[in-house]
């Protein structure tokens, strides 16, 4: 006998699935509460907190003034104490007037207090390039947080990641940085119904292949299957893709498992090429699976510069379909 | 020197330009050939007109992202801000920096910055650098009213009022900050306040006469280059547009709008015009030259060159 | 209820039991059993046993690195403390926090920290909390005035001032941060003024008299538990050691010291004791129980095992 | 006919070093200053500019409040103009809480404004652990830095690097981060006389080897020399030791071409084991030197944890001869 488990999806909008995600978890649980600028009245810049003030009232979803390391200070405090507060950063650039707190506070808090203390917290926004926003605007900030101890770092790519990711944030007792993308936010997907949560810590192949693996996350996993796709019609190596998902815990195993197969690597991300989750993941990789490679890792990476806001220098400084393949055929062509 | 009727024309003709400058960016911006973020200061231009009149060329000039009227009046041309908008290298900042990033070495314009309250501390930094070398350079630093609760400036703020620096702090007090009024982002309706607890001078006027905020902030201007004194100036004004050009603005009603254009300081300045005399035709004329000069802006922005590839990594490094 | 002389008692008790808490780890310090910065509140101790005789018990309490004397008050063994200074996993952090980082769940101790300012919204951040919660706990938060200038406290008063938080900012004016004197700090003398800017309720007095510290801080403590309101103190007092157990303290004269000790709370609690009849054999009877405590602390930390291996990564994620 | 050069040397102390070279750089350029919590009166929280106040006065050598991201915001404007300052962070710690003026600002400004403004800046301060000074006291904070571009990081280990990548660094018209070291402060050796300057970029081979190569920076140098002659003295495999001295730029060609000699690397530091120039290094190494890894790359590193205050657990966090002769063990046994 066969037992069919009807999982009905729904399509969401990226920024939907997040608010859906935050909307039930503070159905689910009183402590839940958001502040950020303009989460509330505005609706929130990227209108991801759009409806939750007049859902949940003033009390539960907090606009703040423009004082980032106040109120991420004032919600780390609120965390140790019980609270389960989501702290929305207009942009993942203006959390660093609030890098102390987290790196110095958020972190650092359960293993300096011997573990009395735990700071349940998401801090959440969009991370990376927008469109033309320019140097002190399009910081890529997973290349800093990923880095730190006593934090978790979740980039999802897709909209049912948005939503399932989300939920294990809110629900999660760590410090926890969710870092969105503006340009998905207006992306669609399925989502499915029901109280999907995903563990922290297991990428996903996005994309079965046999010649050569694509590391990435985040919105360069579209460029990533663009690539793979234009290859696949004309005839060109076939790539698996593995989506990491969370950047701590990194999920270094699957893409270990793919190389295997593939003997070849090409990690892909927006931020600068020098060290971050990409490097991390090129050490990893050629530790564990040394014997495996049939050439070096190569990393398709944002251009060690400050982001240009002219639109043409922008697309260039960025990994795109383009450069990905140029990348693909190089490791290939070792 | 030249008497009040000239200066007041002057100061007319930029505050047109700006608003006009404006008009002219938004338009482009809706056709797609600016992109990023744009923030028009249309409302505004008393303050930064008036404030920059009581200035001299060897001062300096830093903003926030609201910076198109600073380097406007400074000096940049309106061809070098065009085309800055429009990412070309023939712009201000060679197509890199876009609206929130309009520098201009020549005429002293320290920039536009995009970090609320990151620039206040840069701003005291020049009036530091001026005081160190006594050459006499006053600075001046413009910033929202929404900014005054960030540790930046207040850190800035503090450092200026107890190291004496020659610099004038200018709130632009526009009544939000994005969607946010002021009683949402500070106890007190009063910014110019924070000036107490650091024992520094304050003033607080609005920005309708944009000859009285020229006079204003001169008293300022002098008190920081013959004192050293720092001073808080809360200058109240309004923007007729939403935050950005993304922003519909739905927090304020057209009532209340309508209300503060009654303040409109180029309205003023065409009434005090007129009360000095000013011809009807004068005014025209003024104006027609100020839309040949946007005009041409916009044309020498459209076919203007965009930067190269180089340009990317060029500057990392001196 | 408890009478004043019962009352005084036991806050000499608490006095006297810092004092020589930190005269014996001073010298633990200099035979090389505690690491790291160690920083005495040697004189301060007014300041801290005053205040939070007006806190309950569910009330939270958050300091900086100085931070002996609060747990010490709000209940933390002097075993656990010695122990943590002696980094034994019996210490109140397990060993892994030190001298400045203290906390005691239990006892609403939410720690002592070590980046200057860093924990002022933490404070109010408990103070959210709890009027979140509406469970009627007050947040205390200490910090020195060397703190005042710096982003993350001016961020912090401003948002308990708008937000309305049931928190009472303690600044403990102990007259120099390091080897800087206030006046190479702020432009004012006064640092209560910081609580004009953002509307806030202010009060400042010296710290001599321990009695009349906790009804001053009491005060603040109705107004934030009664009506949400909070409060910044500016609590005079003066440090006799150097800034930590590294600082030969050369940037001050000791007549300067000598001076102060004048005003010295022990002294005062002591003087004001025997006006209420307390006998020299009552006094005699307490300091010998207080070292009693401080040597058989002394002793649990000395034998008390160190942490083991396992938890340097034990506490990265709950 | 052969003409001798006579170098004379010196013996000094690693933070009489950088103050000689400070005090050289103001003599010669009146345009550099000094500016710091305690540098002036207090002659620094750790002596590193004792005496500059006497002797060059209180415009020169300014004491300031506690105010991290206000002076240095100061000192970057300061630059802008035409100024050339020296900012100390008590400790880089510290720096966290201005992290967005070195990030947005510092790195930004070149290049935001079309190459018109020059940030000529040098910031300076002990970095990494000092001596139990437990979780907010204790941070490489390097691993950040490096990763920026429009920033340069240089991180002396010996003495003689400490004055002359100091002078280099106020010369230099870029914001150069100097990391320097509480635990190297008080290290004696020989500097050479005269006006000597290094160029950022070339790495030092402090021992020559066969077997292995150490890569490192900054105090780990010690660790690795000493596990070295451990290893020579017992017959064990021989190591040459790359001191990278400068994170950005980083010169992994004389890491490879060591490599290419010994085939076999461990990258040593005390930066967490995430990221950071660390994983860098076996980036650009395992790509540039695939073929020539007979093992591969190894790194040693801090422990991925907040830094504990309990002495015994603070020496097991932090790489010691120990560990980096484990891991050499390791590389060997590939
Ligand atoms: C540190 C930081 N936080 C948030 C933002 C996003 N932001 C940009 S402008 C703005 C509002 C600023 O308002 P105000 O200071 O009043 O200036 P105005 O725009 O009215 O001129 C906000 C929140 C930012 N740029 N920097
Ligand atoms: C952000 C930051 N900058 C610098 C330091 C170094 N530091 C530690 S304590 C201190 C002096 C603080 O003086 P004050 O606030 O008056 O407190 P006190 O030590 O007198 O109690 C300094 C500069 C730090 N811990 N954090
Ligand atoms: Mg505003
Ligand atoms: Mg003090």
């Amino acid at each position: 006998m066969r037992v069919m488990v009807e999982s009905r999806m729904r399509e969401l909008r990226y920024r939907e699935a997040l608010r859906e995600a935050m909307a039930e978890e503070m159905e689910r649980d009183e402590r839940v509460f958001i502040m950020g600028e303009e989460v509330g009245h505005y609706q929130g810049a990227y209108k991801v907190t759009e409806g939750l003030l007049a859902r949940f009232g003033a009390k539960r979803v907090i606009d703040t003034p423009i004082a980032e390391e106040g109120f991420a200070g004032i919600a780390i405090g609120a965390a140790m104490v019980g609270l389960r507060p989501i702290v929305e950063f207009m942009t993942w650039n203006f959390s660093a007037v609030a890098f102390d707190q987290i790196l110095s506070n958020a972190a650092k808090l359960r293993q300096m207090s011997g573990g009395q203390f735990t700071v349940p917290i998401v801090f959440r926004g969009p991370n990376g390039a927008a469109k033309q926003t320019a140097a002190q605007h399009s910081h890529a900030m997973e290349t800093f947080y990923a880095q730190i101890p006593g934090i978790k770092v979740v980039v999802p790519a897709t909209v049912a990641d948005a939503k399932a990711f989300m939920k294990a944030a809110i629900r999660d007792d760590n410090p926890v940085l969710v870092l969105e993308d503006e340009r998905l936010y207006g992306t669609k997907g399925e989502v499915p119904d029901g109280d999907h949560v995903e563990p922290f810590g297991v990428a996903a192949v996005r994309r079965a292949g046999e010649d050569v693996t694509l590391a990435t996350w985040g919105k360069m996993l579209l460029p990533c299957l663009e690539a793979a796709e234009q290859l696949a019609k004309s005839g060109g190596p076939s790539c698996e893709i593995v989506d990491l998902r969370t950047l701590r815990p990194l999920d270094h195993h699957t893409v270990v498992e793919s190389v295997r197969k593939t003997g070849r690597l090409v990690v892909v991300h927006e931020a600068w090429p020098y060290g971050g989750p990409g490097a991390e993941l090129v050490d990893r990789v050629q530790r564990e699976a040394f014997d495996a490679l049939d050439a070096p890792v190569l990393r398709c990476t944002g251009r060690d510069a400050a982001m240009p806001y002219n639109k043409k220098l922008e697309d260039m400084t960025i990994p795109d379909a383009k450069t990905v393949l140029a990348a693909v055929r190089a490791v290939m062509a070792y | 020197m030249q008497d009040e009727r000239d200066v007041l024309l002057g100061l007319y003709r930029q505050m047109v330009l700006i608003r006009r400058f404006e008009e002219a960016a938004a338009k482009a911006y809706s056709q797609g050939k600016i992109g990023g973020f744009l923030h028009l200061y249309i409302g505004q231009e008393g303050c930064a007109v008036g404030a920059l009149a009581a200035l001299e060329k060897r001062d300096y000039v830093v903003t926030t992202y609201r910076d198109h009227a600073q380097a406007l009046i400074r000096g940049t041309s309106a061809r070098a801000c065009m085309a800055e908008l429009f990412g070309k290298v023939t712009g201000c900042s060679k197509g890199l920096g876009g609206s929130m990033h309009f520098f201009d070495a020549d005429n002293h314009m320290l920039g536009g910055y995009g970090i609320v309250g990151g620039h206040v501390p840069i701003a005291a930094g020049a009036a530091f650098a001026s005081k160190y070398r006594g050459d006499g350079a006053v600075a001046v630093c413009f910033f929202g009213e929404g900014s005054a609760t960030i540790g930046a400036f207040s850190e800035a703020l503090g450092l200026a009022a107890l190291w004496k620096l020659p610099i004038v702090f200018i709130c632009e007090n526009n009544e939000y900050s994005m969607g946010t009024p002021l009683e949402r982002s500070l106890a007190v309706a009063d910014v110019s306040q924070k000036a107490v607890s650091v024992g520094m001078e304050r003033d607080r006027f609005r920005c309708t006469d944009v000859l009285e905020v020229r006079d204003r902030v001169a008293v300022a201007v002098k008190r920081a280059r013959e004192k050293n004194e720092p001073t808080l100036i809360e200058a109240l004004t309004y923007r007729y547009r939403g935050h950005s050009m993304s922003d519909p603005g739905k927090y304020r009603t057209q009532d209340e709008i309508d209300e503060r254009k009654k303040l409109d300081p180029i309205l003023h300045a065409e009434g005090a015009l007129r009360a000095k005399g000013v011809s009807d035709d004068e005014l025209a004329k003024v104006n027609a030259s100020v839309e040949a000069e946007v005009e041409d802006c916009v044309k020498f922005a459209d076919e203007s060159a965009e930067p190269d590839e180089s340009l990317i990594e060029a500057f990392n490094y001196a």
